[in-house]
């Protein structure tokens, strides 16, 4: 039976009044992340967001245990701890290494690399706010062509973000997927399939940023869900090398009813000096990696 | 909200950051490579909007890790380009191996360290920790006390670089600068024209001459192709710790012309505040050297001669300088906003080994005050050399461990 | 020549509080720059040292001195507090510290007596929030009240003057924004109620 | 008084909730529902709750009626936009406290 809001767990994992800002998609996906895995978690966070959520000692917000690390390192400190317990023989937890953007795209890709080409047993999960938002919204390797951040404050940023998907898929690891805050209960049925695969796991979880994106904090879920609607995200899966659409991204293949991308870029205070050119080559850019996806999806 | 900073006539009012962010504009630097971290992020921020904004000719490199970013520079630097980073704590920590590179490549890249505590645990407030764990590298080191200090110090840093070909680190501390506002004088362009002259490079990256640039060098030394003894490692190593014994005349002539050009002179290695009739003397450095000024005032209107040595350049240390400048002290009292675990102060132990053999036999007191950003107010400055007097008679010339300021 | 003494010549300290978003830290810097303006040689204008969050409370620190400030360390006993959101007067730091005769500035609908402060210090409120809701004074769906209740901080303290205020105002905003910014001021100035300590 | 008594030798932080203070005083909005709309109201069984699935902060209870944890909502406003009974509508603060308490 299908999780959904009625029957999905009550437990939660996550203590009101933690440090994020109004309308965080990082909580709202962390919260769900927590729910699929049922606590039964180390998580390893480098310095981020995440970290903020958790909260300043002698308090944290969040009910399972967690071990930070410096920035470079989740991969890493994931492999440690998978490491460890297995010397101690200790089993039925996963270990959950989380990071930003920033984390995994940049900083932090060499040992992500290095732990996936190892198959170190652990869940790597990606949230994507497409910027350094912990420290007030700098471009990273996810930020999109012509968003303005605070090192691409007037011209916006002129290259567009590499697909980290594809390159962790590219290190033939048994799960790799997309998913969404907004799709909170296809984010759900993916960590609870992820956790009983073995190896090294990757789901790549897109988390808008108020703040950092310059929308509205009530609008976080609306951006999300026009973000796929628009296929500037798709929400998949690669399993053992088996590619399946799902969810929104799903039924929109079956209906052909994507939507221009102008409408999701609209919504932001960060594209207000993307120009028309880069608009243009952005929708290229979705358009082949759609029909990319068309082509492979299995269950089409 | 685009920043028209208002100008008076002679200045601007400008954060740490902003400060250290026009020096670097000024200098007319050629490569910027930094990477994000509180709370250096607005040095980024500003010269990417300079730059962006056509105002500053430079490439700005948005590498993925303080690690590349020094990695860019030193680089960059090689090939003759004028660079530029800027870091902070865990940032600055990342960098470490590449600090020893570029020392060791004799480049001079000016990095500004804005000085945050390490963890573990995180935190990202002030404390200088980090530089002073970067002190064996091979780095001149540098520490503003206030913002104008800042902008002056990136200047001059170029010139002492590029002429002693080695790296330079401006410090200055975490929020209570980077962030804090105050007026600064910014230099003219024309006058920082005058001052820097271009960076001429010691290497020649030309295939019509090729050069190869830090190979495999060997312990002993070996005979080269023309048949001159050429250098072994040690050697190389020996060179680096001349240069920087040397520096300290480049350093005071750099201040000195820096002087005779803008009105503020950096002659000296330290800052001296009434330490010629001063038998107590505060060590500090940074923006805490402003507060011991502060501090001094109290403890000399309860009768007391305390006078104030403001460290300035930290590598290399001025023993000399600290030497003449104590030599009527009889008690010493050094704050300092670091701890070389297992011993004491870093500051401190510099200045024992400054008087060692010397026929100063002043007590010293070693604090350490400040660190992850615990405030530190002139009175307990005052409450600190209150009680090192206190002790003067049954404490013995030194304690075998610092003293904390605070909760424990 | 005799070293200024720093210690009596104790600069004039004011503290910032406000909610993520309302503009204190922008406030302290403006006050900063018009005493700078007015031939004071030495300001420091800081935010508090964190993250901040948009509705969570924060605070910032302004200090004015005719020498160069040379003290770095936080703000402890002001002479005069700016609160521009009148919920976090129930946060006992926010009155902390405030000297003897200093000026305790609220943006507050209701009269300073209705505040029935137990502190020897003067009170003056200003309602900066019904101001600038009526001059469409909103960034990002929050009433920035910062420019305002510096109307109510000249008013009641005389620190510096409404011409420096303005023109940090004229040479700092962006164009579009200045007039109806100034106005803010203006009419907050008017609408100021002070009430001194016997 | 010393902090030793807290026994820790490294920064080992325990769950609590309210880590970053009452939340609650974030916001300048709040959601009021209108229970004659709300869905599982209505129908007076579990469905629906689409407001306690997106709640980033879960401060909404799973129960009918659907209860708000006010000491700590942050008034994101994000339960009034997914309501698909467009039963939660975000009222302002300032409205909200009667004129006599300031």
């Amino acid at each position: 039976m299908k999780t959904n809001a009625v029957n999905m767990t009550e437990k939660e994992y996550l203590l009101p009044g933690n440090r994020t800002c109004p309308g965080c998609a990082l909580s709202l996906a962390y919260r769900h992340i927590l729910k699929a895995l049922e606590g039964q978690v180390i998580a390893t966070v480098p310095a981020s967001c995440l970290t903020v959520l958790h909260g300043m000692y002698p308090l944290t917000s969040v009910t399972v245990p967690c071990v930070n690390t410096p920035f470079a390192s989740t991969a890493a400190s994931a492999t440690g701890l998978v490491a460890g317990l297995k010397a101690l023989g200790r089993e039925g937890l996963t270990v959950l290494a989380i990071a930003g953007d920033g984390g995994t795209h940049d900083i932090g890709i060499q040992a992500l690399s290095a732990a996936a080409e190892r198959q170190n047993d652990f869940l790597y999960i990606c949230y994507d706010n497409e910027g350094y938002m912990n420290t007030g919204n700098q471009r990273s390797g996810s930020t999109p062509l012509g968003a303005i951040s605070g090192t691409t404050p007037i011209l916006g940023k002129q290259q567009n973000q590499k697909d980290i998907t594809a390159i962790m898929e590219a290190h033939g690891i048994p799960y790799v997927a997309t998913a969404n805050a907004s799709y909170p209960l296809d984010l759900y049925e993916k960590v609870k399939k992820a956790r009983g695969v073995r190896g090294t796991r990757f789901i790549h979880v897109f988390t808008p940023c108020p703040p950092g994106w310059s929308f509205s904090f009530s609008d976080t879920i609306r951006i999300g869900k026009l973000a796929v609607e628009t296929g500037w995200v798709i929400l998949y899966e690669v399993e053992d090398g088996a590619f399946r659409l799902t969810s929104a991204s799903e039924s929109i293949a079956k209906k052909g009813n994507l939507r221009p991308l102008r409408e999701y870029l609209m919504e932001q205070g960060r594209f207000k000096n993307i120009t028309e050119e880069q608009i243009n080559e952005l929708q290229g850019w979705v358009n082949a990696r759609w029909k990319r996806c068309l082509d492979r999806a299995v269950n089409l | 909200m685009s920043r028209k900073i208002t100008r008076k006539a002679s200045g601007w009012i400008l954060d740490g950051n902003h400060a250290a962010a026009q020096g670097v504009k000024l200098s007319r630097v050629q490569v910027i490579a930094a990477y994000p971290i509180t709370p250096q992020s607005p040095v980024t921020e500003t010269l990417s909007e300079f730059v962006e904004g056509g105002k500053l000719d430079a490439e700005y490199i948005a590498v993925e890790s303080e690690h590349s970013a020094l990695a860019v520079c030193t680089s960059a630097s090689m090939v003759g380009a004028r660079t530029f980073t800027a870091t902070s704590a865990h940032g600055l920590a990342y960098m470490h191996e590449m600090l020893h590179w570029a020392a060791g490549a004799r480049l001079p890249v000016v990095l500004a360290c804005v000085n945050r505590a390490m963890g573990a645990p995180w935190n990202v407030l002030n404390d200088q920790q980090d530089s002073i764990s970067q002190r064996d590298t091979g780095w001149i080191q540098i520490y503003a006390r206030n913002n104008q200090e800042i902008i002056d110090s990136v200047i001059q840093a170029y010139k002492i670089a590029e002429s002693v070909y080695v790296p330079v680190m401006v410090c200055y501390d975490g929020y209570v600068l980077s962030h804090t506002e105050m007026p600064v004088d910014v230099p003219s362009q024309e006058n920082v024209d005058r001052f820097l002259p271009p960076y001429k490079p010691h290497t020649i990256l030309d295939p019509a001459n090729p050069k190869n640039y830090n190979l495999v060098t060997l312990a002993n030394p070996r005979v080269n192709a023309e048949g001159v003894l050429c250098h072994g490692y040690m050697e190389l190593r020996y060179l680096l710790q001349e240069a920087l014994q040397n520096s300290r005349e480049t350093i005071i002539r750099a201040g000195q012309e820096f002087g005779e050009l803008f009105g503020r002179s950096y002659a000296n290695m330290f800052w001296e505040d009434r330490l010629d009739d001063a038998d107590i003397v505060i060590v500090a450095m940074g923006s805490l050297a402003m507060e011991a000024i502060v501090a001094a005032d109290m403890l000399r209107e309860a009768g007391h001669k305390v006078g104030v040595l403001g460290l300035r350049v930290f590598r290399p240390f001025p023993k000399a300088d600290v030497l003449k400048a104590l030599k009527k002290s009889r008690l010493v009292v050094v704050f300092d906003k670091n701890i070389s675990y297992g011993l004491e102060g870093a500051t401190c132990s510099e200045i024992k080994s400054a008087l060692y053999g010397s026929p100063i036999n002043a007590v010293i007191r070693n604090f350490i005050v400040g660190l992850g950003g615990r405030d530190v107010k002139a009175r307990e400055l005052v409450a600190a050399v209150n009680k090192s007097l206190s002790s003067l008679k049954e404490g013995g010339l030194t304690q075998e461990y610092p003293e904390w300021l605070c909760a424990i | 020549m005799t070293k200024t003494s720093y210690v009596n010549t104790r600069s004039y300290e004011i503290r910032w509080h406000g909610r993520g978003g309302q503009g204190a830290v922008t406030a302290a810097k403006i006050v900063a720059q018009a005493a700078y303006l007015e031939g004071y040689q030495g300001v420091t204008a800081a935010p508090s040292f964190g993250a901040e969050r948009r509705g969570a409370p924060v605070s910032a620190s302004t200090r004015i001195s005719p020498q160069t400030i040379m003290v770095v360390s936080q703000v402890e006993n002001p002479n005069a507090v700016v609160v521009l959101d009148h919920t976090l007067l129930k946060y006992e730091e926010v009155t902390s510290g405030l000297v003897k005769g200093g000026w305790l500035i609220v943006n507050s609908r209701r009269h300073p007596k209705e505040l029935d402060f137990k502190g020897d210090f003067n009170v003056a409120t200003a309602d900066a929030t019904r101001v600038c809701s009526n001059l469409r004074l909103i960034v990002a769906g929050l009433t920035v009240v910062n420019t305002a209740i510096l109307g109510a901080f000249v008013r009641a303290t005389n620190v510096v003057g409404l011409a420096s205020i303005e023109k940090v105002i004229s040479e700092r905003f962006p164009n579009n924004t200045i007039d109806i910014n100034l106005a803010a001021i203006a009419q907050t100035y008017e609408i100021t109620k002070l009430e001194k300590i016997r | 008084m010393g902090t030793r008594d807290c026994q820790h030798i490294c920064s080992e932080s325990s769950p609590a909730i309210g880590e970053a203070g009452t939340t609650g005083e974030w916001r300048d909005a709040f959601p009021v529902i209108d229970q004659e709309k709300c869905l599982p109201v209505r129908q007076n069984k579990p469905s629906c709750f689409l407001c306690w699935l997106y709640c980033p902060d879960a401060v909404i209870s799973r129960t009918i009626p659907i209860r708000i944890n006010m000491q700590y909502c942050k008034g994101c406003g994000i339960c009034a936009q997914v309501c698909p009974a467009c039963a939660i509508t975000m009222v302002n603060e300032e409205e909200f406290c009667p004129s006599g308490t300031d």
